[in-house]
């Protein structure tokens, strides 16, 4: 290997930022951890954390339903978030802000809705050949409900959308485009306002799977001006159970309803009910106040450090990555993509990555191996599974380092 | 805990050079075992005659647990009656999956290579999977899973 | 008022609990809080925030899909609720233990799931006339899909269930019962073994909604043969954003799943996906990792406890506030039943509720007052609104004390 | 904060004493508004000529701040012309709702004494009910809902 981190500089304080993320400071069988596996998951700053803690030991209560200090209080911080969230990603209204558990919920919730309300036998639903099962399944499942077509855009051997075949795949029948923005599989970042502008053209709404894109990067709902998006807090530094769906207020206000409960209806009869208004029609039940509130203070922890110094040093890190990978014998980089961020997806041959895996931990290194919930991307690549180490902004240039190290131990390891 | 434990040499060996890595043609049975974890994906054929394994082989690709422990599996069962079979299964996955099993795996020859396995909990289901899939062979299932 | 706090004697040692809810140690408008929302929302102890800033801070990783140690920590952390929480209700196995949003989202799983594999239609369901809406709106959900009918098992004016009326109401289209154990409007609770037994005799599958029996009473899925039970984290001092849909292995493996994506397949391709095993065929997506881990530091606590101390506890809190209701002057208590935990639902001659909910609160004391999500409850009683007090272990009787005398304000501010 | 500052005399005496609490018949136009939080209802009556509010009146059940606002507003608007009720309305709304508002309801007599409800941001819904229904009357619309 020709570089290390040692000679390599950067604009970005990283171990400013570290210091706020607790689980970071651990060892793993003996070794530093160097958790680069954060495409599954991201760590949490002690900020989120607290803001957990703080909202169970001083402010808890149920929201919308009540009238005394507390609920009034646990109300207003539960909205503050949406408030925080909507602006964030600069949406026209807090009404198109609908809490869900996470990126999951919301793509069934919108297959459902969106499905009871649009698609009739023989409908056409395009959805992209790298696709997360959270955004195929549910359609896969809509579609066989109500006998509509699932069209898939083809990608490249690069790992890139096959964007000149997106006009044939398009016809009078299409209701709905669905397409990751980054792929967490690949890394591929898709051209998603070429694609909104195309369906746009048609008249068909386009829905966008932006899980892997909000850890790292800038998202404007009315410049993009995607009819839905979707996200999921755990990846971008925020709680477990909580995520996003986006819409469009005009799309919104004709969906119908996804579950029944409380909070989402306004009068209930045993023979009428009245639905509420946005966004509580889509929230049913007691939400995850805690994750609200939790995802409320990631994104001002995101906004403190600037999402594109986030981004800038990213790609500083990735290229680094990458240029490592290439030059180490037998891997192979599975995406290679003109536009990538945060994942480096690779296979080494004559080992399993699942062996790289086992390995790599042992070495302190948190890497993940499998299929990462995108069986057809392995198969159009042919490969059983791949290793993927993927990045947020509290990593380091040694800890690449430490990774491609690692990676020389299976060879000692398995030859 | 030391790596090497789980890459023992005889590990490392029947991984790069599978026993019997081959196809045994019908009438002889067969079973596909699928780990979509990890991906590890394994055919299992054997021939049975006078309760006797014949031959057992298996194809496949998965990590270097799986491959090892189906290479291990059929270089041991060759010859062995069923009810041996029987046997050797239920001591092996005793001795993987619970956690206060007595059974010792080093009594069963090269086999106890695997013992190991059980100290990394992660990566027991890639040594049970062949296993899992003989057994559906035998029954004449179709595929088995494990994860 | 004849009785006070002050001559009362307790077996419980009540303020041993209370320090481990930091949320209970405050002031409201300069008045020492008295927390009787219980049926709302549970406070949570330290040692379930504690379980998620740990979790957090020390384990955090994604589920399932890892071979590196953290995501193996995380992974045995998250199973290990689902034992935990198997074994406190007596379920068979942890196969039938799925962790959902919360009891809204089990609610509409089930309505969902068993709507698609047994509800044609002219099937008929029944619920109760004491519903919450979230055991109520899922199913007319369902019914207006389907073509179905929903029929009501009427209350009497004690707040009972007319359980003569039960079998009148079953016919050979009967597909399925749900009932709620425990009333959040009016405290009932009902006799769901009967109602079981009664059902079965006729294979019919009954549901119960335990959401506000978890916190109070003790329950056994073998002993009581219901065919599903749901409930709810929050309500059990847990975190908000997880609950759980117990259901009898043989059903769930019938059904079909929910949400799809992420781990409930077992293999996807664009022509066929085949679902995983249970209990993950209905858990698509990202779990809330740290919710779970945090419903079962729940569980840890109240068994350290013993749900039969707090349910003799809380007899006595229910029975010294019943009496101080009845001798107060104006006051209707909504729901006498016999059988009753938790709950004092009332309503104050020429007070209207929410001004009653904003005059104790000015006094310190938090009840809830509205429709309860149980808009035909309030109907049924003719009331637009009750007022409510309701109860946990960690309530004192100089709490009560403190909402009666609250109370007393209420005239003197409004007449 | 003092909840007197919320319940003043004048909101309770309204509350017991309501003013033209009763229906008018048609053909004047009325609607209804309902607050499901806290099961407020309330319907309003009135009966405009020539652009001037001859008679409005209400009916319905809520709590104090919400029946005493309507009482309040039915006295107050008798009489008034239909520009002088929107200038009302608005002013109203925006001084119970908006955070920086500096419309001072003093001016406008005994409605002054709904200014206080701005300091309880929970029960500013109660008292803007009863205007947003008669919005909806004069709207020929059926009904509202605050929440
Ligand atoms: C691209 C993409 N979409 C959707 C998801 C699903 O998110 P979640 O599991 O939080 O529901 C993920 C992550 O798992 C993802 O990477
Ligand atoms: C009886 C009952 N069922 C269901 C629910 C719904 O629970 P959740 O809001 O947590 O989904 C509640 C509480 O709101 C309840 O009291």
């Amino acid at each position: 290997m020709s570089k290390s981190a040692h000679n390599l500089e950067t604009f970005f304080d990283v171990e400013r930022y570290r210091k706020d993320f607790p689980a970071l400071h651990q060892e793993v069988h003996g070794k530093p951890l160097a958790y680069l596996d954060n495409a599954a998951t991201a760590q949490k700053p002690q900020q989120v954390i607290d803001a957990i803690s703080n909202y169970y030991s001083n402010h808890n209560s149920n929201v919308h339903r009540g009238v005394h200090t507390l609920s009034g209080r646990a109300t207003d911080l539960y909205e503050g978030s949406r408030e925080k969230i909507a602006k964030y990603i600069n949406a026209k209204s807090t009404k198109e802000i609908i809490f869900t558990k996470g990126a999951t919920e919301a793509l069934n919730l919108l297959a459902y809705s969106f499905g009871e309300h649009a698609i009739s036998a023989g409908d056409e639903i395009i959805v992209s050949g790298m696709e997360h099962h959270s955004n195929l399944v549910p359609w896969q499942l809509l579609c066989q409900r109500k006998n509509a077509i699932l069209k898939i855009l083809p990608i490249t051997k690069k790992g890139e959308l096959d964007l000149a075949l997106l006009p044939e795949l398009i016809s009078d029948k299409t209701k709905l485009i669905s397409v990751v923005h980054t792929s967490n599989a690949l890394g591929t970042v898709n051209p998603i306002e070429d694609i909104i502008n195309i369906a746009h053209t048609q008249n068909i709404p386009v829905a966008i799977d932006g899980s892997q894109a909000l850890p790292h990067t800038a998202v404007d709902m009315q410049a993009l001006d995607a009819d839905f998006f979707i996200f999921t807090g755990h990846k971008m530094f925020g709680p477990t159970g909580v995520g996003v769906l986006y819409g469009k207020e005009a799309w919104l206000e004709k969906l119908p309803p996804y579950q029944g409960g409380g909070d989402m209806i306004r009068t209930v009869s045993y023979t009428h009910s009245e639905y509420n208004d946005l966004p509580y029609k889509f929230e049913a039940g007691t939400p995850n106040i805690a994750g609200v509130i939790g995802l409320g203070a990631a994104v001002d922890y995101i906004q403190n450090i600037g999402i594109h110094n986030i981004q800038a040093y990213e790609t500083e890190l990735l290229n680094y990555a990458t240029e490592k990978a290439l030059a180490f014998d037998g891997l192979n980089i599975i995406g290679q993509a003109e536009h990538k961020s945060g994942v480096l997806s690779f296979t080494i041959d004559g080992v399993h990555p699942h062996d790289i895996g086992t390995i790599v931990d042992f070495e302190g290194v948190a890497i993940r191996t499998g299929h990462h919930c995108a069986m057809p991307v392995m198969n159009f690549f042919n490969v059983p599974a791949t290793a993927r180490a993927s990045f947020a902004f509290y990593n380091t240039f040694s800890e690449v380092d430490a990774l491609f190290v690692a990676l020389e131990k299976t060879k000692d390891m398995l030859f | 805990m030391d790596l090497r434990e789980l890459y023992q040499q005889v590990i490392v060996d029947h991984n790069r050079n599978p026993r019997n890595f081959k196809e045994l043609p019908p009438p002889c049975s067969h079973a596909e075992g699928h780990n979509p974890l990890c991906g590890d994906k394994v055919t299992v054929y054997v021939h049975v005659e006078d309760d006797v394994i014949q031959d057992v082989t298996f194809q496949g690709d998965g990590c270097a647990i799986s491959v090892a422990s189906a290479s291990l599996m059929t270089e041991h069962l060759k010859g062995k009656t069923l009810s041996q079979e029987k046997d050797l299964f239920e001591s092996v996955h005793d001795a993987l999956t619970k956690k206060d099993s007595e059974i010792d795996l080093m009594h069963f020859g090269k086999l106890g290579v695997l013992a190991n396995v059980k100290n990394f909990p992660m990566r027991v289901k890639c040594a049970t999977l062949c296993w899992h899939t003989l057994e559906a062979a035998l029954a004449n299932q179709k595929s088995v899973t494990t994860e």
